[in-house]
């Protein structure tokens, strides 16, 4: 239950989709802007709310917000799922991410000049739904059909709105996600069955699986589904090649939206649902999942991204790399890495989002993603130029972004779990500054190029306007929060961790490392 | 006596059905079929059950049947009708008439039923009674369903077979 | 046999245990009466007499419906009233409504009667509701016959296309020889039960229950197994599953929208009961089930969603993704062999499927021209543009069928999933991913063409294509309403859910 | 004692803040604002410094699984050294940009760059424990990238930018396995409980030390600080002269309880080596601020080799004392050097501006007369930076050659050549450029600037003449300083002796080799070693080499392996394959009854099979 | 009356069935496809009434007059599509009636 005299988390499931409804029964377009404002601001207002306020929560099994709605499935013959909404120190930060992009990705679509922008903002509230429920869910099925249902919208929008060749990288996305979707959602199954609980609601299922954990066996079959499942949502390499194409097709909104926020379903659920249930199977797949993040996703990724042209295609390229990161954190199987995982998913939501925002930003002024035929856009577009600096910078990991505690914890987790893998993970950072420094001064460096020049002369490129400065500066204003307060998150975050991750520690993880540095 | 029959009725049937398939003409085939049914019967009569023999006479050798021979006349197909010898339906042909014989030999060696004594309850079909009995009450719900099939099939026969008006369809 | 007997033989004719099958019957025949009764100017409204008495009646269904519905036979053991039937009940009505509907659709196209059509479709409705309801091998060959026979005038009912009659007469042949098939299998089975010399022989060998009794105390009889797998492969035939499926796409095309509506949906949902009925009955024998099933339910899965994948023909998209369905239905059969949570997800399934299906259906005829056969999925493009309540209503019903949340598509397949891991079907699951994966991509390719392409080729000028119909108030209430429930079950299953999983 | 620091701390993030939020387009209010927090942050520095106490204190930052990082002052005599050095020179700069910047169109982000820069200098100064050095390192570099590509516009200072980060980031790589090594090792960062207890080990020191290697410029990773010369002079004389480039020494002698001797030999080789590897490519260079980057690489080269150097052994009264000699001769240096050096560069800041941005010597000429400040201020500076006895230069040298001299023989004649060397290109630059006649158009019209310009010009020149007295009468920091090394009796003889002597042969030679022409006397005399060491031993072609042929060619083909066999092969041909299948399955209907007949016949007999059991 | 055995009646129907079977597949001819499909169930009537009789129930018989119904029913419907269809396409061979395919 919540202190307020409503449910936030409904709340902020239900205005965004009752937006879109409305919209979709054919509200007039001035109407539907104006409501579309409603519907982004609510979620966000939420997450802000519940972040501020999250420890004066009274909280129900470590979750604040506690509610269940009925679906009919939830009596005593019932399989046990209810739409059950709640936030715990891991969801919080997701939650607050959500909202935060959300309501960037929406006020940047809302001044678009899209066609026929009903529609796109329909989508895009349907999707903002489908985020708020994905983290604000306690059941699983909930969790994974609110997923699905901000998955779709981004089928639909990367079809319309996409680039050049968005039909087939419309299809690709569809039947990458959709395959990784079926696999974690046979291992949800598997884990609900197995497990032999009453419900699918992770309070439960960590309440029976804590009195009676499941067999060896069984927890690595299980496991293998949902990391190769979420693996492929979350773009593991080799499975990862629809990320780049995607992100590089979709309109802005969608790809911030899906690139910073849906991605990190996958790895939410890894770290909410997979490690505390199945510490065996954590154990079991750690090196196969630490050795394909390690090589493919920070080394093999890092590398292919050096290799890239486009602009979009290496931002894709980079939040492919980065989720190998994260993937190393959970490898680690710690609270630490864990607790850095989901740190690292906020910032890397955040700065990836503004990213994506920023190159339709660019775009619309040089008209063309080739950074070869970029060049000298500082000079025209100076604050624009520092915003993209920035972003980039946030990125690489500098302090003073989020993105940097994200990083360091991960690496100071995983230098306890292998010092090789901690080698090859901060290797990636030079990487990675190698290939964001050099996007950066191709696009706004230098004298312009030629076919810059020509671009230039006949649209003369103006600065960062404010509809496209303020959700820019929302996203900057959170990566620097974060990253000069990481407490905000940190301390709820590492009490749900101790306690979720304290339950089933049999398989021997350890809680962290040695005592504490400062004291 | 009454093996003589059975066998006489058999191999008579068997024949005919068999020139029922292979016979390139359809009036031919048509022929066949009677003749086959006719046979049937002779077996339902060596099974007692006389009023189904009756019956199988009257509904299809009589209706049936003579509906066959009038649509084939009617529609004058005979002269083209031929069994294909091309080489792929041949093949084809020939296993599944392979398929179909290891089907009957392994039906006859595996589906050996222990014969009940022959005069087990003998005459249970003989009486037209217990017909009558068993329709009119057991099974009077299929007898009306099959009042409304019979009804729908002649509605049907009228529906599709009645000649096309020339402003139907050319839209 | 005695009169006493007989008495009791008639009284157990329980004619108000089947008021809902009587009512249609005669409003089957009321339809008859009125088109002679009528002046031809009013015969127009003889469909709306038609619906309007379904309608009433499907709520006198839903009215008189009682979860705690208790078990019950009547007419001597012919047929058996359970929940389940009563659900189902209401399951062929509700697709009796919707196909009346979209028939009205589809014959104001063609220059045909219409009352026959609707006459024919109530009589076949009613003998699906016996059917599903039957625990006696007579009953159900005759409830399936008249079913069937229906169905061959149906699919051929628009005789003046010639395509329409070629699937009619590809449906009839192949029907009458599975039929054959499955009446041999009958045969068998009966001869077998009554044998007096086998242990367990029954009087009454075409009662299922006796069937059941006799099977469960001969697990291992020859002629007994041969029987069960001839059956299998009659019924196999209904549903269209692997390798009896290959009718499925033809006959699919050839008959009129409306009609295949009713194959794809009520024809197989009557067979998927039908199949539970049976493997309920067969259960001594789940060492030849078990193994035939499961291969089955792969094998239709993977073909289906094969055959689907590059298929242009909507009609034909349609059939052989119901082929892929069946394979998932398929899976629950299986599963209901050890979970009986099964049951209730086939249901669920049936239900989602009905709802989704014809929204899809629905949207086609509108689209569709004259030429019921010719619709292709190029057809579709720029529907987003020119109609976006279809687009929007097709979108809901293919994500559906595709199981995409939250709609109610998902939640069967969830359910059946649930089941199917419950039951160790691993395998199987497995091949169901495969499935659902391959099946996104041509549902998908289907939304893609009506809401990313323009209707216009690549050099401005827009594609042939047929008129599409205006939508009805009607209609459009329909569609709104299946759309709805879609959304709806996806969401909250509520009294669908409680109904289907208290067991 | 936290909050004083704090202050200091936060008072140029502060500054950084308003420019970079309201003062975008007034860039003469950024640049009065931010001069006057630089202002602040030295008198406060002098304060704390002078007067105030020494301590330590820390608030965590964020704790998560176990793992704590804390926000944490350090301030002892080092600290407040360096943070002294800091707010000085830092101050010196800002007013002289002041004037030197007076015309940039960028004059905001300017400023507000310099602020962000002394904020993440003061947090190095200030850390208390290796992560949150790590954190303020990797600013100072971002405040270096953000400065040096001041004039964007050019694909130089760009690339310049970029290769200053990136190098540094390769540095930083060393030292970050490093911390966190250090921190699962000890248990710790803190760089007061590592003091007291430590696991000994040879990597880790000098992982961490590869973090020196990159801020400090050392040999391998020395090619960023020449370019990082495109930024503006100020800056150069701030960040890349006087204090960012020390952070690496700083930090050194930070940690330095954690070295161990085989560490420190490694150091010290790399040190020596980066002293004379740099003054010889000096020798060659036209531009003045390339000359004064060579000198400032080979002048770092001297503070590290003289860290490595280490602890010296001395017996005071029969007993044999161990003191840490290196950090205290490295930090002695690093405080002279930071004055003089940054004296030199702001000079030629100078000249530069009178001469309109023309930065080669050999274009310059006669400024002695022109510009008589800059020309006496600058003087002294490179008599401080040559050793001219009394300077401030003279005695940290001495101190670090009577190290090498007491424990290297090698390191010793190394250093000493190299201070030869420095001599000989100090002397150059300075005689070419303010002697004989104006040999450009700029040149000719050359004036010395307003005050802003000369003032710390002033500043500087003073420190620089004094500055090496406080290290040899240690009043204040005498945690520091107490440490310098004294040479006593012969040994102090023959450093004395020796350092005279490399002076007079060196500037002798300069003298007496390089008259004030448009030419360069070696290129012509011996052209076949002037290339030698204008190539610069070619590191940068080697990682030019590296970059291209090497690591973008992986890149290319990693790409291609990616897009052809991954994505291409793998995935598009499995989709082919069951697009096949599909295919083949969508031709099955072939549409005849009879085919269609046959699939029940099959269908009759698999089951069939099922049922007798063959299956 | 002597009776031949169940196990040769069943046999000869079992015969019949496959002879009928193998005629569907065979002839291209749908009238005679059409016949072989009613001596498919005309050999299904004969066990049938084989079963009825020597396990003495008379379901068996009973349910033949329900087949013959429907056979009855079934042609009629069936040639009515087949005449219509002649109609249209001047043709009762399967060959030719492949329009509907792929």
């Amino acid at each position: 239950m919540s202190n307020l005299p409503f449910d936030p988390l409904l709340l902020a499931i239900a205005i965004p989709l009752a937006v879109a409804v409305a919209i979709a029964c054919g509200l007039p377009k001035r109407w539907s802007i104006r409501l579309a404002y409603v519907g982004f601001a609510a979620p966000a207002l939420m997450a802000l709310h519940a972040w501020f306020y999250f420890a004066g929560q009274t909280q129900v099994h470590g979750y604040a917000y506690l509610t269940n709605y009925s679906t009919g499935l939830d009596g005593i013959h019932g399989l046990g799922i209810s739409l059950k909404l709640g936030l715990n120190g891991i969801s919080l930060p997701l939650f607050v991410l959500a909202g935060l992009v959300g309501l960037a990705a929406g006020l940047y679509a809302i001044q678009s000049t899209a066609e026929r922008l009903k529609i796109y903002l329909m989508l895009l509230l349907v999707m903002q739904a489908g985020l708020m429920g994905v983290f604000a869910s306690v059941d699983v099925v909930f969790f994974y059909l609110f997923h699905e249902l901000a998955l779709i919208p981004t089928f639909i929008m990367i079809g319309i709105w996409g680039g050049r060749d968005r039909s087939y990288a419309a299809m690709k996305v569809t039947i990458y996600l959709t395959a990784g979707a079926m696999l974690s959602l046979i291992g949800l199954i598997a884990l609900y069955v197995k497990s032999g609980a009453p419900s699918f609601d992770l309070i439960t299922l960590r309440q029976i699986i804590a009195a009676r954990p499941l067999g060896e066996t069984v927890q690595n079959n299980i496991f293998a589904l949902l990391m190769f499942g979420f693996g492929i949502l979350v773009s593991l390499w080799p499975l990862h090649t629809w990320a780049p194409l995607g992100y590089g097709q979709a309109p802005s909104s969608a790809a911030m939206l899906h690139a910073g926020v849906l991605k990190k379903f996958g790895l939410y659920g890894l770290i909410q649902i997979a490690l505390p249930l199945l510490p065996h199977g954590a154990a079991h797949w750690s090196h196969t999942l630490a050795a394909l993040a390690a090589v493919g996703n920070v080394l093999i990724v890092g590398f292919i991204t050096l290799a890239q042209r486009d602009l979009k295609q290496v931002i894709g390229y980079s939040s492919v790399m980065h989720m190998g990161y994260a993937f190393l954190g959970i490898a680690c199987y710690s609270v630490l890495g864990a607790g850095g995982v989901v740190l690292l998913m906020v910032a890397h939501g955040l700065s990836v989002a503004l990213l994506f925002l920023l190159a339709t930003s660019i775009f619309h002024r040089t008209h063309t993603f080739e950074l070869t035929e970029m060049g000298g856009l500082a000079q025209k577009t100076p604050v624009l130029a520092a915003f993209f600096v920035a972003a980039t910078f946030a990125s690489i990991g500098l302090p003073g972004f989020a993105n940097f505690w994200g990083e360091l914890t991960i690496f100071v987790a995983l230098w306890q779990y292998s010092h090789c893998l901690t080698v090859i993970a901060i290797s990636g950072v030079v990487i990675s500054a190698v290939y964001g420094l050099r996007a950066a001064a191709k696009v706004f460096f230098g004298p312009p190029t030629e076919a810059f020049a020509r671009v230039a002369a006949q649209h003369p490129p103006s600065d960062l306007n404010w509809r496209e400065k303020v959700p820019a500066l929302i996203l900057l204003a959170a990566l620097l929060f974060i990253g000069f307060w990481p407490k905000s998150l940190s301390t709820s975050l590492d009490a749900t961790l101790h306690a979720v991750y304290a339950a089933p520690t049999s398989a021997g993880p350890t809680a962290g490392g040695p005592a504490v540095s400062g004291k | 006596m009454g093996s003589f029959l059975f066998d006489f009725f058999a191999i008579f049937t068997v024949i005919c059905a068999v020139g029922t398939v292979v016979n390139k003409n359809a009036v031919n085939a048509a022929m066949c079929f009677l003749l086959c049914l006719v046979g049937v019967a002779g077996l339902f009569v060596q099974l007692d059950a006389y009023l189904l023999a009756f019956l199988l006479l009257l509904v299809y050798a009589g209706a049936v049947v003579a509906l066959f021979l009038f649509i084939i006349m009617l529609l004058d197909v005979q002269g083209k009708s031929a069994v294909s010898f091309r080489r792929l339906s041949t093949a084809a042909a020939v296993i599944a008439a392979g398929l179909l014989a290891v089907g009957l030999c392994s039906f006859a060696i595996h589906g050996h039923l222990d014969a009940p004594n022959p005069n087990y309850a003998s005459g249970v079909g003989a009486a037209l009674k217990p017909y009558a009995y068993q329709l009119f009450t057991l099974y009077l719900l299929p007898v009306q369903i099959m009042g409304f099939l019979l009804l729908i099939a002649m509605l049907g026969v009228i529906v599709l077979s009645k000649k096309i008006d020339p402003a139907e369809g050319a839209k | 046999m005695d009169i006493a007997s007989l008495q009791t033989l008639a009284a157990n004719n329980d004619w108000l245990a089947i008021m809902p099958e009587l009512l249609l019957g005669c409003l089957a025949l009321a339809l008859l009466v009125l088109e002679i009764i009528l002046p031809a100017k009013l015969h127009s409204r003889l469909p709306a007499v038609a619906l309007l008495g379904v309608l009433a009646l499907l709520v006198f269904q839903l009215l008189g419906f009682t979860a705690g519905f208790a078990e019950q036979e009547s007419f001597n053991g012919l047929l058996v009233h359970s929940r389940e039937g009563q659900v189902m009940r209401v399951f062929f009505l509700l697709a009796a409504l919707l196909v009346g509907v979209i028939s009205t659709i589809s014959l104001a196209k063609q220059k045909l009667p219409h009352t026959e059509f609707y006459h024919i479709l109530l009589v076949v409705t009613a003998a699906m509701m016996l059917l599903v309801q039957s625990n006696h091998f007579v009953m159900l060959f005759v409830a399936l016959e008249t079913v069937t026979i229906g169905l061959y005038i149906l699919v051929s009912y628009f005789r003046s296309r010639p395509l329409t009659l070629e699937a009619g007469l590809k449906y009839l042949i192949m029907g009458a020889l599975s039929s054959s098939i499955l009446l041999f299998g009958i045969v068998l089975l009966y001869g077998v039960a009554g044998n007096p010399e086998l242990p367990g022989h029954t009087a009454s060998a075409m009662n299922l229950d006796s069937l059941h009794a006799f099977l469960a105390a001969n697990r291992h009889n020859f002629l007994a197994s041969i029987g069960i797998v001839l059956v299998l492969s009659g019924v196999a035939f209904k549903i269209a599953a692997f390798p009896f499926q290959i009718w499925v796409p033809d006959v699919y095309q050839g008959a009129p929208t409306p009609v295949t509506a009713f194959l794809a949906v009520a024809s197989k949902g009557a067979g998927f009961l039908v199949l539970l009925v049976l493997a309920r009955t067969f259960s001594p024998y789940a060492w030849l089930l078990a193994p035939v099933l499961t291969l089955m339910a792969g094998a239709t899965l993977l073909f289906g969603s094969l055959g689907a994948l590059t298929q242009h023909n909507v009609k034909r998209l349609m059939g052989l993704s119901g082929v892929s369905h069946a394979g998932f239905l398929l899976m629950g059969v299986v599963a209901a062999g050890t979970q009986s949570m099964a049951i209730g997800a086939i249901y669920f399934y049936l239900f989602a499927y009905l709802l989704a299906s014809f929204a899809v259906f629905g949207v086609m005829a509108l689209v569709a021209g004259p030429d019921d056969a010719d619709q292709e999925i190029s057809h579709y493009a720029g529907l987003a543009k020119d109609s976006p309540f279809l687009a929007l209503v097709l979108a809901i019903g293919l994500g559906s069928l595709a199981g995409i949340p939250p709609l109610a598509g998902f939640m069967g397949k969830l359910f059946i999933f649930i089941a199917a891991f419950k039951a160790g079907l691993y395998g199987l699951l497995a091949v169901a991913i495969v499935g659902v994966v391959i099946s996104s991509y041509y549902y998908f390719s289907w939304i893609r063409a009506a809401f990313f392409s323009s209707g216009t080729s690549s050099d401005g000028e827009a594609t042939a294509r047929p008129a599409r119909t205006p939508v009805s108030f009607t209609a459009g209430l329909v569609l709104s309403l299946l759309a709805f429930g879609t959304v709806l079950l996806g969401l909250y299953q509520g009294v669908l859910g409680q109904w289907l999983n208290t067991r | 004692m936290l909050q004083p620091a704090i202050l200091i701390l936060l008072l140029p993030l502060l500054s950084a803040a308003v420019i970079a939020l309201f003062l975008r387009r007034q860039g003469g209010i950024a640049a009065i604002v931010s001069t006057l927090t630089a202002a602040s942050i030295a008198a406060m520095a002098l304060i704390l410094a002078l007067h105030g106490g020494r301590g330590e204190d820390q608030v965590d930052w964020l704790t998560l699984g176990g793992f704590t990082l804390s926000l944490g002052v350090k301030f002892d005599d080092l600290a407040a050294l360096m943070l002294v050095i800091v707010g000085i020179v830092g101050l010196c700069v800002h007013v002289f940009s002041l004037g030197y910047m007076h015309d940039d169109g960028a004059k905001a982000r300017y400023f507000g760059g310099l602020s962000i820069f002394m904020f993440s200098m003061i947090g190095i100064v200030l850390a208390d424990n290796l992560f949150m050095i790590f954190i303020f390192w990797e600013l100072v570099g971002f405040s270096s990238y953000v400065l040096i590509n001041h004039w964007h516009e050019k694909t130089s200072a760009s690339d310049a930018a970029k290769k200053a980060f990136i190098t540094n980031r390769v540095g930083d790589f060393g030292f970050l396995i490093g911390i966190i090594w250090c921190y699962w090792a000890n248990g710790t960062v803190n760089l007061t409980q590592l003091g007291e207890h430590h696991v000994f080990s040879t990597a880790i020191p000098l992982l961490l030390f590869c973090g020196a290697v990159g801020k400090s410029a050392q040999l391998p990773l020395q090619v960023w600080l020449p370019d990082a010369m495109e930024g503006p002079t100020p800056v150069s004389a701030l960040i890349h002269a006087a204090t960012m480039v020390a952070a690496g020494i700083y930090m050194l002698c930070r940690i330095h309880v954690l070295m161990v001797p085989d560490a420190l030999t490694v150091i010290m080789w790399t040190g020596a080596a980066t002293a004379l590897y740099a003054a010889c490519c000096a020798i060659v260079q036209s531009d003045i601020k390339k000359v004064l980057a060579y000198s400032t690489l080979s002048q770092l080269g001297y503070m590290v080799a003289a860290f490595g150097l280490g602890s010296l052994a001395t017996e005071e009264n029969g007993i044999k004392v161990v003191i840490a000699a290196g950090v205290g001769a490295a930090m002695f240096h690093l405080t002279t050097h930071a004055f003089f050096k940054a004296l030199l560069f702001l000079g030629s800041g100078s000249v530069i501006h009178g001469c309109h941005h023309e930065q080669n010597i050999f274009k310059m000429g006669g400024l002695r007369t022109k510009m008589p400040l800059t020309f006496w201020t600058f003087t002294l500076g490179v008599a401080a930076i040559i050793g001219l006895p009394g300077l401030a230069g003279f005695f940290s040298k001495d101190a670090i050659l009577y190290l090498a001299f007491a424990n290297n023989k090698a390191v010793f004649a190394v250093l000493a050549f190299t201070a030869v060397l420095t001599a000989l290109y100090m002397t150059r630059v300075w005689r070419i450029t303010f002697f004989g006649a104006a040999r450009s158009e700029s040149a000719a019209h050359a004036h010395e600037g307003g005050l802003t310009l000369t003032l710390p010009l002033i500043v500087l020149a003073v420190l620089a003449v004094i500055g090496g007295y406080v290290g040899i009468y240690p009043k204040v920091f005498t945690g520091v300083f107490e440490l310098i090394p004294e040479a006593h009796g012969s040994d102090h003889t023959t450093i004395l002796i020796t350092s005279l002597v490399v002076l007079i042969l060196g500037a002798g030679s300069a003298l007496l080799f390089y008259k004030p022409s448009a030419t360069d006397a070696l290129e012509e005399r011996s052209p076949g070693l002037f290339r030698l060491l204008a190539s610069k031993l070619w590191f940068d072609e080697i990682y030019q080499w590296y970059i291209d042929k090497v690591q973008q060619r992986f890149a290319l083909l990693l790409n291609f392996l990616e897009q052809i066999f991954l994505a291409g092969f793998i995935v598009r041909g499995g989709a082919g394959l069951v697009g096949l299948f599909g295919l083949g399955a969508r031709a099955l209907h072939v549409g005849k009854l009879n085919v269609y007949l046959y699939w029940f016949l099959a269908g009759v007999v698999v089951l069939w099979l099922f049922a007798t059991g063959v299956l | 009356m002597i009776h031949a055995g169940l196990n040769a009646y069943v046999l000869l129907s079992a015969l019949l069935f496959a002879i009928g079977f193998f005629g569907v597949l065979l002839r291209k001819n749908t009238l005679v496809i059409f016949m072989c499909l009613e001596l498919m169930l005309v050999a299904s009537t004969l066990a049938l009434v084989a079963f009825s009789r020597f396990n003495g129930t008379l379901d068996g018989n009973v349910f033949v007059f329900f087949i013959l119904t429907i056979a009855a029913a079934e042609v009629a419907v069936g040639l009515a599509i087949i005449v219509a269809l002649f109609r249209s396409r001047r043709t009762v061979q399967v060959d030719e009636l492949n329009a509907l395919k792929h």
